[in-house]
Parts: structure tokens; C-alpha cells; sequence
């Protein structure tokens, strides 16, 4: 017989892991093209043009954006809450504090698929 | 509070005791001044007895040859209906605690693993590692949780309330509050462990096992048997005298003198070496130094050199460990600086072999205890062994004398105890002396070691009797106490001293009385076994400016005595 | 000779917690315990401080000495430098200078259920258990419960019902025994949200773990196991 | 004593100075700086949902030297945390915690080498001569 578990605290830890290392090397190919070697020398500073043009030079780079959005915050918040949880609370102000991050993660998610599809 | 028994000690003898008596069915509560893991029974190392049969070299090995093996390493001052009891319990009760959980080390079939110790016929030692106490401790507590049963750690005990002979209850001062409590009980079982620190400038035993544990009830009228024999271990490391396991030298480690020559077999036969009985070997250890063979006059080597690194890590970390942290030294590459230093208390109150005590309702088990099954000297692996054999055993008899008892409770002997306690707490602190407690222990540590140790003669034992009662003289003048509430530690260390003082005096009266020499207890202007004079136990009674002594015939059996050949 | 800073405060005099200045004539080979030992018998009978074997294996004597948590008695004087402050376990209520109340300690320990329950019926021989078996529990079975680990998780700091360190090896100790039978219930109970996944990996408990044991590597291994156990369909969620 | 948790926190912190709580103070501080300049980033680039103008101007606002010193920081931070994480991953899905100060040096290492490059490809941005002049 299998035995029971509340196994929420262990998909969140497994997700920030896994988030991580997705974040990883996410972030060292985005800072590769839009902080280290975009040389504004040569191609000056960089506008919605550029990122228009980056963007555009494959299907790759929207599916890659398009999960790096959910995928970074989630990480972020759940890296907040994650602190914020160790100071334990009374559980009624818990749940307020998760559900208020719910709700800013839903904005910033949409946030960010508008500014993408604006981008794209 | 209440309890159908009360146990005082949370060593591996209150803790099996405890169990025992639950489980037939009592409530009761364990009292301890320290926490129960933190007990000294944690610290032992080397392993603990069962005729298994396991190890390769044993499989003839039975509890009648383990019996034998007691009774003459006991010189024969063993009761040897205890002995037979233990030997034939020993078996079932290390497999019910591999039963429970205790993590022994193994053979390659599954079968618990046995080292040999000193002083047996066969390898029976069981061991985990170089850490069987902690283990077997440990797992103790572990089903002591498991049932549930009332733990009051870190109560003091200090007094006994006792009532037209019969003990009905025990007066704590609970350290976490400062306040003194009477727990009131049909059966108190005592199960205090050791009394080493009576030696404590050189002793294995740790700072909680002073004497006070014998003294309480010594105080309160209870007979002690045979207080003169100390064991000395062989080997304890220099200096801070932290015990080098006898398992070192199972394992095959030698002794060296400062001639590097394995000196022990000028003393037994080349078979047997380093692994005689250890009053044998801290006699042969201490002649060497005394002969100016050892080093710096002051220690020999134990050397593990040759046992490799593998086997050392495997089978002796902790050694290896302590004498990394305590004296920088690797014994994988560095013979041990070792010399004889005061370990067990063979010796203690006077008791059957169900703990039953010449008080109606008070009991003793493990250390504390003296049943007798170690007689003259103890074999090692074989009190760990009397701590559970005789803890179950107490347990199990106490529990169902007072099953159904009704309370026996004395309100007046408890509340006259108590108010005795905190007179007593407040008189030592507006005491208006000046001496220091601590001085008068370590001189007194100073005069057992130099005149109660190892090599014993009439004119350093009379000297130290009188010593002992000048420093009793001295700590009615101490200064006062701090009267601070929670946890004062001074108050505490002040009463152990007190026990220190009358526990000392019992050891010194009883090896001065006993004109012999047999096992530990060793006389050079009396070097002979004398059987026909001395073949009986000493009991000692207490007495404020001197204890009487008396004797008592030991329980023999099918083991005529012998001479002590190994 | 060394001066020794010690932490001291006692609740009933209503005084907050200070320092005070000892000096100790140092010797070869000296522990701090020693030194404790010779501030109470010489210096100040006030002082109070646990202790009981002195060779670092009952676990009274856990202190932060020197900035480092670890046993007074297996410390050296000489290895630290001339002036040494000693202060007690941190997360605990100071009862009296570095006495500190061990009940939520040992409370948490006894939650994991810290007792073999076993796979099968006793017979009447050992359960039978292979070196390779055993070799399993080594390192596990020799904490001494002294709460050093305890004292340095900056989680146990700030959630009061964080299991901690030292429960959580244990709780690995009986997972990780042939003979125990309740490897799944154990997992799903370490697994809970006051369990294995409030640890951030920090690696103070093994840092100063005086035993050298791995707390954060079984706690570790525990959260492995107990994700294995899931994906194995061994655990089932309780909704 | 004291029952206030964040002075417990404070407290931890100056009492274990070891490699473990140094790293998890790094890897704490830059998650949430990150964090935060996740919000700050989100900021800027979702002028890109008003139309062309509002995302140049906001995005000329932050090209600037000043803005190019903290891009470094916030590099620096990346790779902090980045690092760390993967210490503490591989100390828990592969039980090499006890390499965790082996593993640390590695990535301090790593770490430097990384910054090195990093400063060597920000470098012209920190020269206002090299920003095209009126944005
Ligand atoms: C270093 C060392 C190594 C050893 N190795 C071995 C070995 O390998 N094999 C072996 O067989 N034997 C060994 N021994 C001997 C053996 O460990 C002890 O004899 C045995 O553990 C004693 O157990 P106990 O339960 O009687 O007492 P202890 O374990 O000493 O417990 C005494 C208990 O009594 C309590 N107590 C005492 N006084 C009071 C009081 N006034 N009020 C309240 N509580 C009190 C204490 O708190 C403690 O809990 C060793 C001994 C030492 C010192
Ligand atoms: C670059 C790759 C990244 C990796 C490998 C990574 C990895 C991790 C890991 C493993 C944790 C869990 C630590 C713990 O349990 O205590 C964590 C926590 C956290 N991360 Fe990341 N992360 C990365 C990027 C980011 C980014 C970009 C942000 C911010 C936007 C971020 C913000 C956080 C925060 C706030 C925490 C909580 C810190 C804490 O618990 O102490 N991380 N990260
Ligand atoms: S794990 Fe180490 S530090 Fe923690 S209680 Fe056990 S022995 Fe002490
Ligand atoms: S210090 Fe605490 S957070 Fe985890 S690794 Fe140790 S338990
Ligand atoms: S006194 Fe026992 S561990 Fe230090």
C-alpha cells in the first residue's frame, strides 16, 4: 500500500532546481547576445529594432522567450517565498503572502508575453 | 509525583531497567541528573559479552565457559549463581537489543561480530566498532522513547526518604527550576553508574560518575560490598587518562616498553600476551615504569602500527579519532602513550542478584550495583553486559513485587527529606569557611592514586585513612555557595565531593582490613591469595567517623578455586 | 594566560546577557573544558556549563567557542588564540550562561520516530545483516545528539518547527537500516513541509558537526529518496 | 532570548564564518538582487508593449557608462548565483556534499575567470565616447 504524502513542498524545491539549471544556461546565451557581446561600437545602442532583428533570425529565439518568461518568475518568486517562508508564520498569514504572489506572478507572466509579442 | 518505580540513572542500566519494568506492566519514571545519552555507559568502547558463538575461532564457545572465564577472572570472589545467571542471560538479551535496533558490526553471514578481550577463553566480545556504548546506549533510549516512559532529566538526586525501614521515595533538586521535588515511589531502583572520579586526577570515568550514587544509600543505612577493588585499565591515554579501548590490543596491538621489547611475556605465557586479565596487565605496565623501562618514567607504548590503516579505521576510529584531538598523535604511524588509570568500581552496594538490598524497596542495578559477578577484577566486555543483564533483571523483579501493591507513600518521610535538603542548601550557602571544595577533591584524588592504587601497603593505606578523614574535617568549613537558582552547578559538585569523601573512605578502610592479595586489590607486604581467611566479601557500613566492616561468605559453585594462571 | 570572554546572563537576576573576562594559567595539552572547569573551581562558582565524559562522545559540552560551534572538552586551549570568547548554543533559551534548554531539540528527535521498526518478526537469532549493510550506517549511528548542527542551521533559527539537522540524519539512519520496515512512512514524514525540503543546503551542521558526520549530505540523500519514492509511485499525495 | 527572527538571522550570520554560510549569504543577496532587477528589467522592456518610441527612449535612459557599471554587478550576480546553485544542486542530487569546499573553489575560480572576460567585453561601454552621440 502506497503511503500518503503532502509532496507540495517537494515539487516546488524539485522546480526551483530544475528552473535553475534551465535559468542557467538561459541566461548565459541571453547575456552573450544582449549584454556582452553586443559591441554598441559598432552597432550602436540597442533598440526595439535590434532586439526586432535578433528575435526574428529563427523560430528558436520565441519558443526559447516564451518559456524563459514563466520559468525566471517562477524561480524569482518562488526564490522569495522560499525566504520569506523560513520566518514560519501563522498559517492564515501564509496563505495571504502565497496567494499575493500568485497573483503578481500571473501579472508579471502576462507582462512579459505582451512585451514579447510586441517584440516578436 | 508518583510512581510504581522509580529509577534513579540513565545509563544503560536505569534505561533496561526501566524497560523491564514497563513492559511487565508498572509506571514508571526515570530520574537523572544528566540526560540519559549523556550517560557514561555512552563512552564505553571496547564491546560487551555473549557467548554467541559467532567469531570463527568461538564456535564451541558457551555460557558455561563464559561463566568460568568470570569466575576466575574474578580470582573467585564471585557469586557464582550471579554469574551463571548473567552468562546464561547474556545471548537472548544482546540479540534482543540487535532486536532493537543496535547497529553491531558484522560478519560476512550477518552474525553479529566478536573481537577477543582479555582474560577469556574464546572471542566473545560483540562490538560496533570502537563505539559499542554509544550504540548500545543509544538504542536503550531509543525504546525507552519508543514506549513512552516518563524521562525527568537533569534532576539531582541527593537523598533517600526513607521510613521504618522501608525506602518510599526519593528527594531531587530539579537543576531546571532550583527547585528541590519529592518523587515518591513503591520501589526505587538505583542504577548511578560509576564512582571513578573518586580517582579523578587520573580516571577513565567521566565527571558525573563520582561516588555519590553509592553514598546515598550508604548514608541511609544500605550496606557496600567489597569497595576495595578498583580496577585500573591498562591503558589510558597520558595525561588526560581517556581510555584506549581493550579492544586495541584484541585487535592485536602490542604493549612496548622503552626497549621496544613486548614486555608482557615476562609476565604470562606466550599465548595470552597483551590479552591477560587487566589487573595483570596494569601490574606488569606499572612495574615497568616503576623499574624505569618505560618512558619518561611515566608511560609505555601501545603500539597499532602493524595492525595497518584499513583495520585501524575499520575496527578502531574513535581511537583513532581521540588521539588525533586530544594528544595530536596518529596511531597509524605513532605508538600510544599509555599508562594504567582508575576505571571501574567493582565494588558498590551490596545487593542479590534482583537488585534487592537490605532496605525493603530499594534495589541497585549496573555499576553502582554490587551483585557480585566481577568479584576481584572485572573482565572487560562483562559490564556492559551486568548493566543489562542486571537492569532487565531488577526491572522485571521489582515490577512485579509492586504490582498491585497499593501506594505506599510516606508523606512524612518525603516532606522530612525535603526540608532536610533545603536546610542543607542554605547551610552551605551561608556557610562561613573558607576552604575550597575543589581543593579538598584533589587532594583527595591525589591521596587515593598515590596510596590506593595499583601496588598497595599497610603504612600508605593507614596514612591515607587518616588523610581522608582530616579532608573530611576540612569540607565541614567550606566556603559558602553561590545562591544562584537554576542550575547550580556548585551546589551540585559540592554534594558529589561529599559522596567522593565517604565513597574514598569505604575503599580505603576495606583494602586496609583485607590482608591479602586478590585480583585488583594487590598488596606488596601481602602478595598472596589467602583463601582460607579471605575467600568472603567485605561489607561496609557507614558510620560518620569510621565505617564498620564486616564480612559475608561468597556464593561458590561448581568452580573450586584455583591458582590464577593465564 | 589566555583570557578567556565568557558569555554569561542568568534570567532571574534580571540583568541582560554580558561578558566576562577569565584568566586561565594555560598547560599542555589544556581543553577549553579544562579551563571552564578551572573558572568554576577557582575563579567564579557561578558559572554554569554542561558536561560529563570529557573524551567528546556524551555531546554535553556543545558550545560556540572561538567562533566556532563545537565540544569544550576536544578543543585545545593552544589551538586558539589569547583571547577566547565562549558563548552558548544559539536557537535555544538560555537557561543559565551556557546551559540552554534542549527540550524543542530533542522533542524534534523524538518526532521522527528515532526506533527500529522492523521489516520482519524476531526469531531467535540476530536479524541477519551484511557488512555491506552495515556499512551503510556508518557515520549515521555515531551522532551524540550534542546539537552543534542544531545550533548553526540559520533555519532552525527562524522556523520553530523546522525538523533540523540532527532528526533528519536520524530519521536517514533508520531509512538507510536493512532491518527497518518503514522506509516509505519515514520518507513521507521527513518529507513533510517542515522537513527535508526547508533545507537550503547551508553545510553549517556539517561544518561543525564535532563528529565529522554529513547532516546536509543525508538530508541530501533524503530528499532524493523521497523524490524516487514518488516518481516510483511509492508515495501517493494526500491531495 | 530574543524572540525577534531577523535579529536571529543577523546573529547566525556573524557567528558562522564558515565556507557555507558565506555562500549561502552570496547566493541569498544575489537572488534577491536579481529578483528585484528582474522587476526593474520587466519594467523597461514592457515599454516595448506602447509602441516603438516609448521602449528607445526608456532603453536610451539605462545606456549610459553608469548603467554599464551596473550591468557588471548585475553579471557578477548571474554568476554568483548561477554557480552556487549548481554547488548545491550537486550536493543534493548527487550526494557530493562533501566536496562542497572543493566545488566552491572551483567556481570562485571559474567565477573570476568569468568576470575577467565580462569586464573585457563591457569595457567600451564604459567610455562615453564610445556611446553614439544624442541617442
Ligand atoms: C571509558 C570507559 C569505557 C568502557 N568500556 C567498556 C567496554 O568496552 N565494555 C564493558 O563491558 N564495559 C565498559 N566500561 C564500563 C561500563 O561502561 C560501565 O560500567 C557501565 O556503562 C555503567 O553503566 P551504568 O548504567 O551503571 O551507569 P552510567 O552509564 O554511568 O549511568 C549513570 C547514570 O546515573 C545518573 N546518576 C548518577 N548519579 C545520580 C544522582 N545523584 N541523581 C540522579 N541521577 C544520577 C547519571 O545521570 C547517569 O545517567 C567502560 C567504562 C568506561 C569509563
Ligand atoms: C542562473 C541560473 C540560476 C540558478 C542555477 C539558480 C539556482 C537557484 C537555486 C538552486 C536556488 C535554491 C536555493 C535554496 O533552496 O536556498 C535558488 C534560489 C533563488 N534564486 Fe536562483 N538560480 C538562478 C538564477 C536566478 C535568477 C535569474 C533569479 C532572479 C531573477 C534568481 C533568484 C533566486 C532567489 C530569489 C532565490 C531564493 C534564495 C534563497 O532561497 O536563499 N535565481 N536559485
Ligand atoms: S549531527 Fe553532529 S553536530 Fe549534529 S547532533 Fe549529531 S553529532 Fe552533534
Ligand atoms: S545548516 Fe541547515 S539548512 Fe540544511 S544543510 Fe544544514 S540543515
Ligand atoms: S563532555 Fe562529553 S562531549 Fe564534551
Amino acid at each position: 500500500m502506497a503511503v500518503k504524502i503532502s509532496s507540495q513542498s517537494m515539487w516546488t524545491w524539485m522546480f526551483q532546481r530544475l528552473s535553475g539549471l534551465f535559468l542557467g544556461f538561459f541566461l548565459v546565451t541571453h547575456l552573450n547576445v544582449h549584454h556582452l557581446f553586443h559591441d554598441i561600437t559598432s552597432a550602436g545602442l540597442i533598440s526595439f529594432e535590434t532586439v526586432r532583428t535578433n528575435l526574428a533570425s529563427s523560430g528558436f529565439w520565441k519558443v526559447y522567450y516564451f518559456l524563459f518568461v514563466p520559468f525566471i518568475v517562477f524561480h524569482a518568486l518562488n526564490g522569495l517565498w522560499a525566504i520569506i517562508a523560513d520566518y514560519r508564520m501563522p498559517g492564515t498569514l501564509s496563505i495571504l503572502i502565497k496567494t499575493a504572489f500568485w497573483i503578481f506572478a500571473a501579472a508579471l507572466i502576462i507582462t512579459g508575453f505582451f512585451t514579447l509579442k510586441n517584440l516578436f | 509525583m508518583f510512581y510504581d518505580v522509580i529509577i534513579v540513572g540513565g545509563g544503560l542500566a536505569g534505561l533496561r531497567a526501566a524497560i523491564a519494568a514497563h513492559d511487565a506492566g508498572v509506571k514508571v519514571g526515570l530520574v537523572s541528573k544528566i540526560h540519559p545519552v549523556r550517560s557514561h555507559s555512552g563512552a564505553a568502547q571496547g564491546g560487551v559479552n555473549a557467548a554467541l558463538g559467532n567469531h570463527p575461532d568461538g564456535h564451541d564457545d558457551t555460557p558455561e565457559r563464559h561463566a568460568y572465564d568470570t569466575i576466575k577472572g574474578s580470582d573467585f570472589l564471585a557469586d557464582q549463581d550471579a554469574v551463571e545467571l548473567m552468562a546464561n542471560m547474556a545471548p537472548e538479551i544482546i540479540i534482543e537489543f540487535e532486536h532493537w535496533g543496535c547497529p553491531f558490526s558484522r560478519y560476512e553471514d550477518g552474525s553479529i561480530a566478536q573481537r577477543p578481550f582479555g582474560g577469556a577463553g574464546f572471542p566473545r566480545t560483540c562490538y560496533g566498532a570502537d563505539r559499542t556504548g554509544l550504540y548500545m546506549l543509544h538504542t536503550c533510549y531509543e525504546q525507552v522513547v519508543k514506549r513512552n516512559i516518563d524521562v525527568l532529566y537533569e534532576h539531582f538526586v541527593t537523598r533517600l526518604a526513607v521510613k521504618n525501614g522501608r525506602c518510599t521515595g526519593v528527594i531531587a533538586l530539579n537543576l531546571h527550576t532550583g527547585e528541590f521535588e519529592a518523587i515518591a515511589g513503591n520501589a526505587v531502583i538505583f542504577a548511578t553508574g560509576g564512582s571513578g572520579r573518586v580517582y579523578s586526577i587520573n580516571t577513565t570515568n567521566a565527571h558525573a560518575s563520582t561516588g555519590l550514587g553509592i553514598a546515598i544509600p550508604y548514608w541511609a543505612g544500605v550496606a557496600l560490598k567489597d569497595m576495595e577493588f578498583i580496577q585500573f585499565h591498562p591503558t589510558g591515554l597520558e595525561g588526560s587518562s581517556i581510555l584506549m579501548t581493550e579492544g586495541c590490543r584484541g585487535e592485536g596491538g602490542y604493549l612496548l616498553n622503552n626497549r621496544g621489547e613486548r614486555f608482557m611475556k615476562n609476565y604470562v605465557s606466550e599465548k595470552i600476551m597483551e590479552l591477560a586479565p587487566r589487573d595483570i596487565v596494569a601490574r606488569s605496565i606499572q612495574t615497568e615504569i616503576n623499574e624505569g623501562r618505560g618512558f619518561e618514567d611515566s608511560f609505555v607504548h601501545l603500539d597499532l602500527r602493524h595492525l595497518g590503516e584499513q583495520k585501524i579505521k575499520e575496527k578502531l576510529p574513535g581511537i583513532r579519532e581521540i588521539c588525533l584531538k586530544f594528544k595530536n598523535i596518529d596511531p597509524i604511524k605513532t605508538p600510544i602513550p599509555i599508562h594504567p588509570a582508575n576505571h571501574y568500581t567493582m565494588g558498590g552496594i551490596d545487593c542479590d542478584k534482583n537488585g534487592e538490598t537490605s532496605l525493603e524497596g530499594f534495589y541497585a542495578a549496573g555499576e553502582c550495583a554490587c551483585v557480585s559477578v566481577h568479584g576481584a577484577n572485572r573482565l572487560g566486555g562483562n559490564s556492559l553486559l551486568d548493566t543489562i543483564v542486571f537492569g532487565t533483571q531488577t526491572g522485571r523483579y521489582v515490577a512485579g513485587k509492586v504490582k498491585g501493591m497499593s501506594q505506599t507513600v510516606d508523606t512524612d518521610a518525603l516532606n522530612n527529606g525535603l526540608d532536610a535538603e533545603k536546610e542543607r542548601y542554605e547551610r552551605l550557602q551561608s556557610s562561613e569557611g573558607k576552604a575550597n571544595p575543589y581543593d579538598i577533591r584533589n587532594d583527595l584524588s591525589k591521596v587515593m592514586n598515590e596510596k590506593i592504587g595499583i601496588f598497595r601497603n599497610e603504612t600508605d593505606m593507614k596514612a591515607a585513612v587518616d588523610e581522608i578523614k582530616m579532608l573530611k574535617i576540612k569540607f565541614e568549613k567550606l566556603r559558602p555557595i553561590p545562591n544562584t537558582v537554576k542550575f547550580n552547578y556548585d551546589f551540585l559538585w559540592v554534594t558529589e565531593i561529599a559522596g567522593n569523601l565517604d565513597a574514598a573512605l569505604a575503599i580505603a578502610t576495606g583494602a586496609l582490613n583485607r590482608t591479602e592479595s586478590r585480583g585488583a586489590h594487590y598488596r606488596i607486604d601481602f602478595n598472596k591469595r589467602l583463601d582460607d581467611e579471605w575467600l568472603k566479601h567485605t561489607l561496609h557500613t557507614y558510620h560518620p567517623s569510621n565505617p564498620e566492616i564486616t564480612y559475608k561468605p561468597v556464593t561458590m559453585g561448581k568452580y573450586e578455586p584455583e591458582e590464577r594462571k593465564y | 594566560m589566555p583570557t578567556f570572554k565568557v558569555f554569561r546572563y542568568d534570567p532571574d537576576k534580571n540583568d541582560p546577557p554580558y561578558f566576562q573576562d577569565y584568566e586561565v594559567p594555560d598547560h599542555k595539552g589544556m581543553t577549553v573544558l579544562e579551563a571552564l572547569y578551572y573558572i568554576l573551581e577557582n575563579l567564579d562558582p557561578t558559572l554554569a556549563f554542561r558536561s560529563s565524559c570529557r573524551m567528546g562522545v556524551c555531546g554535553s559540552c556543545a558550545m560556540h567557542i572561538d567562533g566556532q560551534y563545537g565540544l569544550a572538552c576536544e578543543t585545545q586551549v593552544a589551538a586558539l588564540g589569547n583571547k577566547i570568547t565562549i558563548r552558548p548554543l544559539a536557537h535555544m533559551t538560555v537557561i543559565r550562561d551556557m546551559v540552554v534548554d534542549l527540550d524543542p531539540f530533542f522533542a524534534q528527535y523524538e518526532a521522527i520516530k528515532p526506533y527500529l521498526i522492523p521489516k520482519n518478526a524476531p526469531g531467535p537469532r540476530e536479524y541477519a545483516q551484511t557488512p555491506r549493510e552495515r556499512k551503510k550506517l556508518d557515520i549515521l549511528v555515531d551522532c551524540i545528539l550534542c546539537a552543534s548542527c542544531y545550533g548553526s542551521c540559520p533555519v532552525v533559527g527562524t522556523d520553530e518547527k523546522y525538523l533540523g539537522p540532527h532528526a533528519l540524519l536520524k530519521a536517514l539512519r533508520f531509512i538507510d537500516d536493512s532491518r527497518d520496515g518503514q522506509t516509505n512512512e519515514r520518507l513521507a514524514f521527513v518529507a513533510n513541509d517542515s522537513g527535508i525540503f526547508r533545507c537550503h543546503t547551508i553545510f553549517n551542521c556539517q561544518q561543525v558537526c564535532p563528529k565529522d558526520l554529513d547532516p546536509t549530505g543525508a538530508i541530501g540523500k533524503l530528499k532524493m529518496k523521497s523524490l524516487w519514492a514518488k516518481l516510483t509511485g511509492k508515495l501517493k499525495s494526500s491531495g | 532570548m530574543s524572540n525577534n527572527k531577523l535579529q536571529e538571522t543577523i546573529r547566525d550570520a556573524a557567528l558562522n564564518k564558515n565556507i557555507g554560510s558565506f555562500s549561502y549569504w552570496l547566493h541569498r543577496l544575489t537572488g534577491i538582487g536579481l529578483a528585484v532587477y528582474l522587476l526593474m528589467h520587466t519594467f523597461v522592456l514592457s515599454s516595448a508593449i506602447s509602441g516603438e518610441t516609448a521602449f528607445n527612449e526608456r532603453m536610451g535612459a539605462v545606456q549610459n557608462p553608469f548603467f554599464a557599471v551596473l550591468e557588471i554587478f548585475l553579471i557578477a550576480g548571474v554568476f554568483i548565483h548561477m554557480l552556487n546553485g549548481l554547488r548545491i544542486t550537486l550536493a543534493d542530487f548527487f550526494g557530493w556534499s562533501r566536496m562542497h569546499k572543493s566545488i566552491f573553489w572551483i567556481i570562485a575560480i571559474i567565477f573570476f575567470a568569468l568576470m575577467i572576460i565580462t569586464i573585457l567585453l563591457i569595457w567600451p561601454k564604459l567610455n562615453p565616447a564610445n556611446y553614439p552621440v544624442g541617442g
